[in-house]
């Protein structure tokens, strides 16, 4: 058990061995995830939406190696990160399993993705588990997010009278128990609040199983065309979507004459993401771009790794600026084919 | 695999061939010269070609295998990194990574009849194969080349004809899509002169590579001849980025180009959604 | 200037001195800047100078483009109205550029780090004049901060600073 | 009368018209909004068939400027829109701009007394999948939940534009269906500071929360361009690195372009993941140009766009 007044002093006590990343809200903005300085309060409930957690695995904007031009001392110096103990405070269970879903594809494979590796390497996971659904979560209906929780190495829950019950599940969430000394046993109300929140947590009015949906996703869908029909073609529901990592590499000088090559956030709705040097482009309109979205994550992905590309955050719906409800595409290409 | 896929080896273009008017292939051996030695490829495989400054692009490797130090791509001028390469002269220095993708299963035609179907830049990927297996001339049957251009003077390779024709029991079969009076050999579009020349599809592999509306046709007609789409295999073209499954860029249906490809077989393309 | 030096190859800058992103137009300050350098007209070397065929050409972006780069000022010089080689240039530009001037105001780069002025071929006296006149004052103004954040990264830039 | 009979007549009336309209053969498509996933959420509507007219919703969700879709949809032959006084400013600059024939848009104008942005709700405590419908009293707005009607105020819940709009009865119509009340324009909503260095501040932390997901963009129906500036690779006017300084220039670059053509619909700011004030800064240049030469974009469709033409007592530099 954590009482509530003691989580600064408990996350003061992991900052010296860990580097303590939470989500925070600087003014009204929604919360994202960053280092916690002393005297910032993360967040720990379900009433807003809060940005992905992959910006502190894959950032927006990153360098991947300067190439010093000069006559004759050409060389390159790359800029993979140093690997560095950290610790994901807070991460609800949707975003907690969103980390398993990028590695599946950053670290399988022929190739690993040494950026990727470096930052996630030492990474620490404490979730948080949402005492109730916001009305764009549907966790429940693309997996169990009980055991998503039981993935991390420790669970944060609420247990009532002011503090929380924490349960941990591996070694390393062990050890982080005893940091500051701040814990006391639990209660017997605390472990049925906890088993009740995660039993509630678990239950769906809808369930989507991730091999039926990918085989019900098909090709010639009506809903494709009534979705392009209103879809104005921007980034949002892949650059909020937690397990959305497609990317541009880009060459640019920098000043001082070097040259850089980064990596850039790109997305699968955009017009030219497609389009060769050549003009040819095989996802010319919007139709072709949304249907890409949605069988990636459901079909093709869950074809490739066996696990669903969705981890029913409701980012997408939450966010979209003409309310597209992916919950609705889904159901309706089962109703239409599946059961 | 090195630690980081993403970073470029520094090569120095030894060599640049001025194929056609918008085709120039080029000769790179590694800076690092012990790589130059290790650095191994299998026929079909691409790479990814770094300009500095201006960014990257993805050639299949041209050059076979079995020639040992150095390694060719050959480049058709479309884009912003294509253009600065064909701005470049011996010397410089340009970035190669790879290889990536797979290959030619050559080890199981072992002992086939080979058809190389070409188009255009398109003969780059089938030179790498067809001068592998002319190299190992023994472990395969007879060779059949079709190679087709726009005009006489858009052949690439053209160095190579004498080499390729006279190789023991290989044919050369040119066409052009408009003749002119220096160009006494045969006119016509590719797939049709695949029919005239009416191949028998038994114990045959056939390998094609081109402009898509060459691809479409001539698989067309490779069905009506009777070949199984087992038989039939080619390399495909896709917007590309990283080159190693990563940036999502080339996903066809489950599969990414980069990695599951570019060589498929005609069967495997069948199952992949029609968007490529 | 915010970052390090943005002209390669220059090493340390003994004290600082601003930086000036000037845009000619072609047929008059372009050539009243190269008579004030025929004439032997002293005037600071801060400026760099950009031609363009008409005042009418400079697009805000070029404007804005030289600020996000790291310029302390932009000074940008075209024909008066009605002596436009193009007929139309300067009095299209005069409107994209005073509004602009007053955007930049908004967004947070002080009005005396943007100027635009009239200044014909014969006026050699006049461009030096103003190229030493906006230097002394981006002198007192002192280095622009740039536009972007300078103390913290935001939240989730910090994994990039890393 | 109810104000939930007030808004269901209006609707009718909106059905009807679009019907009318289809049926005769007079337009090909209806631009309107259907019913979103919650009460306080709509979504935009292409109709082509008679029938699905009834599928049309008009109430406080219906947020999107659907000025947005009618260049596509003009291209197939003429188009109905159901316009706020925003739609129909921006079908009206479309017009000024020559993107669009006036014969080539049936406006059903509809008098709105303001919408709802449904992210403030969350704000002000309201759980927006309990509300059951949204309508207007006045320029008040109601949101009806089992537990019955609730008026959290209208500076609360509504949509920032629909807060400083006052243009609440579209300029240009074919129809007009309603009566929108005299509302007072709100002021001193913007957060941006005063002071030249604390605006410096203020624009690099905003953009440096930028992703550059282009949201803002694709949802302007006067962004109009087919290939936009920061997805040109050459020139390469703005680099894509999403950084402080580069998203500074996108936005700053796309504002200029805006100036005399943003209608101040607020869709950008609405639609914006990470809450950059995108409309404060677009109206702050808006009253710019009208100041300076007496310019509201959208307003008469005969006006010619104002940076296309020129006087020669504009204001400038001194000879």
């Amino acid at each position: 058990m954590l009482a509530k007044s003691d989580l600064s002093r408990w996350l003061a006590a992991l900052a010296a061995e860990f580097r303590v990343v939470g989500a925070v809200s600087d003014g009204g903005a929604p919360p994202a995830w960053r280092k916690l300085e002393p005297g910032d309060t993360p967040v720990l409930d379900n009433l807003r939406w809060v940005m992905p957690p992959k910006e502190q695995v894959l950032p927006g904007y990153e360098p991947l190696f300067t190439y010093c031009a000069r006559k004759g001392e050409e060389e390159i110096t790359s800029a993979v990160p140093a690997e560095e103990p950290t610790l994901m405070f807070g991460l609800r269970p949707c975003d907690a399993r969103s980390f398993a879903v990028l590695d599946a594809t950053y670290l399988d494979g022929r190739f690993s993705d040494p950026y990727y590796a470096a930052r996630r390497a030492q990474m620490t996971t404490v979730a948080y588990v949402c005492e109730s659904k916001r009305w764009s979560c549907f966790c429940s209906s693309v997996g169990d997010p009980v055991e998503w929780v039981k993935a991390c190495d420790l669970a944060i829950t609420d247990a009532g009278e002011d503090a929380w019950i924490v349960t941990a599940f591996t070694g390393k969430g062990e050890k982080l128990l005893e940091a500051g000394g701040c814990m006391s046993a639990a209660t017997e109300a605390a472990c049925a609040s906890r088993d009740a929140i995660w039993e509630d947590l678990a239950r769906a009015n809808e369930h989507f199983d991730a091999q039926a949906v990918a085989r019900a996703v098909d090709w010639e869908e009506p809903v494709w065309a009534e979705i392009a029909g209103r879809c104005t073609g921007c980034g949002i529901c892949s650059y909020l979507c937690p397990t959305c990592t497609c990317f541009d590499i880009q060459d640019e000088e920098c000043p001082g004459g070097a040259i850089e090559r980064y990596r850039v956030r790109d997305s699968c709705q955009f017009c030219d993401f497609t389009k060769m040097g050549h003009g040819h482009n095989p996802r010319p309109g919007k139709k072709e771009r949304t249907r890409q979205r949605l069988s990636h994550k459901f079909k093709y992905l869950p074809e490739r790794s066996g696990m669903s590309g969705c981890v029913g955050c409701g980012r997408c719906i939450h966010l979209c600026p003409v309310n597209t409800d992916t919950r609705k595409i889904i159901a309706e290409v089962m109703g239409v084919h599946g059961q | 695999m090195d630690s980081n896929p993403y970073q470029p080896h520094l090569a120095t273009l030894e060599d640049v061939i001025t194929e056609t008017s918008d085709t120039k292939t080029f000769r790179a051996a590694f800076r690092d010269t012990d790589l130059r030695e290790t650095f191994t490829y299998e026929p079909g495989q691409f790479q990814e070609v770094s300009v500095f400054g201006q960014g990257e692009a993805t050639f299949c490797l041209t050059s076979t295998p079995t020639r040992k130090g150095y390694i060719e791509f050959s480049v058709k001028k479309v884009g912003q990194v294509t253009e600065s390469l064909h701005g470049m002269s011996p010397g410089d220095v340009v970035g190669i990574r790879g290889p990536f993708g797979n290959w030619f299963p050559y080890s199981e035609w072992k002992g086939k009849k080979l058809l190389f179907i070409g188009g255009g830049i398109g003969m780059a990927p089938l030179r790498s194969l067809l001068n592998f297996c002319l190299d190992n001339r023994s472990d395969y049957g007879p060779v059949d080349i079709i190679y087709g251009a726009r005009s006489p003077q858009d052949f690439c390779y053209e160095n190579e004809f004498e080499a390729w024709g006279g190789a023991p029991d290989t044919r050369l079969h040119l066409t052009v899509d408009r003749g002119d009076d220096s160009w006494k050999g045969n006119v016509g579009f590719v797939p049709a002169y695949l029919n005239d020349l009416n191949p028998s599809p038994e114990g045959l592999i056939a390998i094609t590579c081109g402009p898509p509306i060459m691809i479409k046709f001539v698989l067309q007609n490779l069905d009506k001849l009777g070949f199984a789409p087992e038989q039939v295999y080619s390399t495909l073209e896709m917007k590309m980025k990283c080159g190693i499954g990563k940036c999502g860029r080339c996903n066809i249906g489950d599969k990414f180009v980069c990695i599951d490809g570019p060589v498929f077989s005609y069967a495997q393309l069948k199952e992949l959604p029609p968007e490529f | 200037m915010p970052e390090e030096n943005q002209i390669a190859g220059q090493e340390t800058v003994k004290a600082w001195e601003p930086r000036i992103l000037g845009i000619l137009c072609n047929w008059c300050s372009y050539a009243g800047a190269d008579l004030a350098g025929s004439a032997r007209l002293s005037y600071p070397a801060n400026v760099r100078i950009v031609r363009v065929p008409c005042s009418g050409r400079v697009d805000p972006s070029f404007v804005l483009r030289g600020f996000m780069r790291g310029f302390d000022g932009v000074l940008i010089s075209g024909c008066h109205p009605g002596d436009c080689h193009y007929a139309k240039g300067n009095y299209y530009a005069r409107r994209r550029l005073t509004v602009l001037k007053k955007y930049l105001v908004k967004m947070g780069i002080p009005e005396e780090r943007f100027q635009f002025q009239w200044v014909s071929a014969s006026e050699g006296g006049r461009w030096a004049e103003s190229v030493s006149e906006m230097t002394e004052r981006l002198r007192g103004l002192g280095p622009f901060q740039g536009v972007a954040l300078q103390d913290k990264p935001a939240p989730h830039r910090e994994a990039a600073a890393v | 009368m109810s104000v939930q009979a007030v808004l269901a007549n209006q609707l009718a009336e909106v059905r009807r018209e679009a019907r009318r309209v289809l049926e005769s053969g007079e337009v090909k498509t209806v631009l309107g909004y259907r019913a979103g996933p919650t009460a306080v959420r709509a979504m935009p509507a292409l109709i082509t068939r008679p029938e699905d007219t009834d599928l049309l919703v008009w109430s406080p969700a219906c947020a999107n400027n659907l000025g947005l879709y009618v260049r596509q949809a003009a291209l197939e032959g003429k188009v109905a829109v159901v316009a706020k006084g925003c739609d129909a400013r921006s079908i009206v600059m479309l017009i000024q701009e020559q993107q669009i024939p006036r014969e080539s848009v049936y406006i059903i104008g509809v008098a709105c007394p303001g919408v709802v942005d449904p992210d403030r709700l969350a704000d002000a405590g309201i759980r927006e999948e309990k509300l059951t419908g949204a309508s207007w009293d006045g320029a008040e707005i109601v949101l009806e939940s089992p537990e019955g009607e609730a008026r959290p105020g209208r500076e609360s819940i509504a949509k920032m534009a629909c807060l400083t709009c006052d243009v609440h009865t579209p300029p240009l119509y074919d129809i007009l269906i309603g009566e929108a009340p005299a509302i007072e324009p709100v002021d001193g909503l913007s957060p941006i500071p005063e002071g030249t260095e604390d605006r410096r501040a203020f624009w690099a932390k905003q953009f440096d929360r930028c992703v550059r997901c282009y949201a803002c963009r694709q949802v302007c129906p006067s962004c109009y361009c087919t290939v936009c500036f920061a997805d040109r690779a050459s020139p390469r006017i703005v680099s894509k690195r999403i950084r402080g300084q580069e998203n500074w220039m996108y936005h700053t670059v796309r504002a200029m372009h805006m100036a005399g053509r943003c209608v101040e619909c607020g869709e950008c700011e609405r639609v914006c993941p990470v809450g950059i004030p995108l409309l404060q800064m677009m109206r702050e240049l808006g009253a710019e140009v009208d100041e300076l030469f007496a310019f509201k974009p959208g307003m008469d469709p005969e006006a010619e766009p104002v940076f296309g033409v020129f006087k020669n007592e504009d204001e400038g530099p001194e000879p």
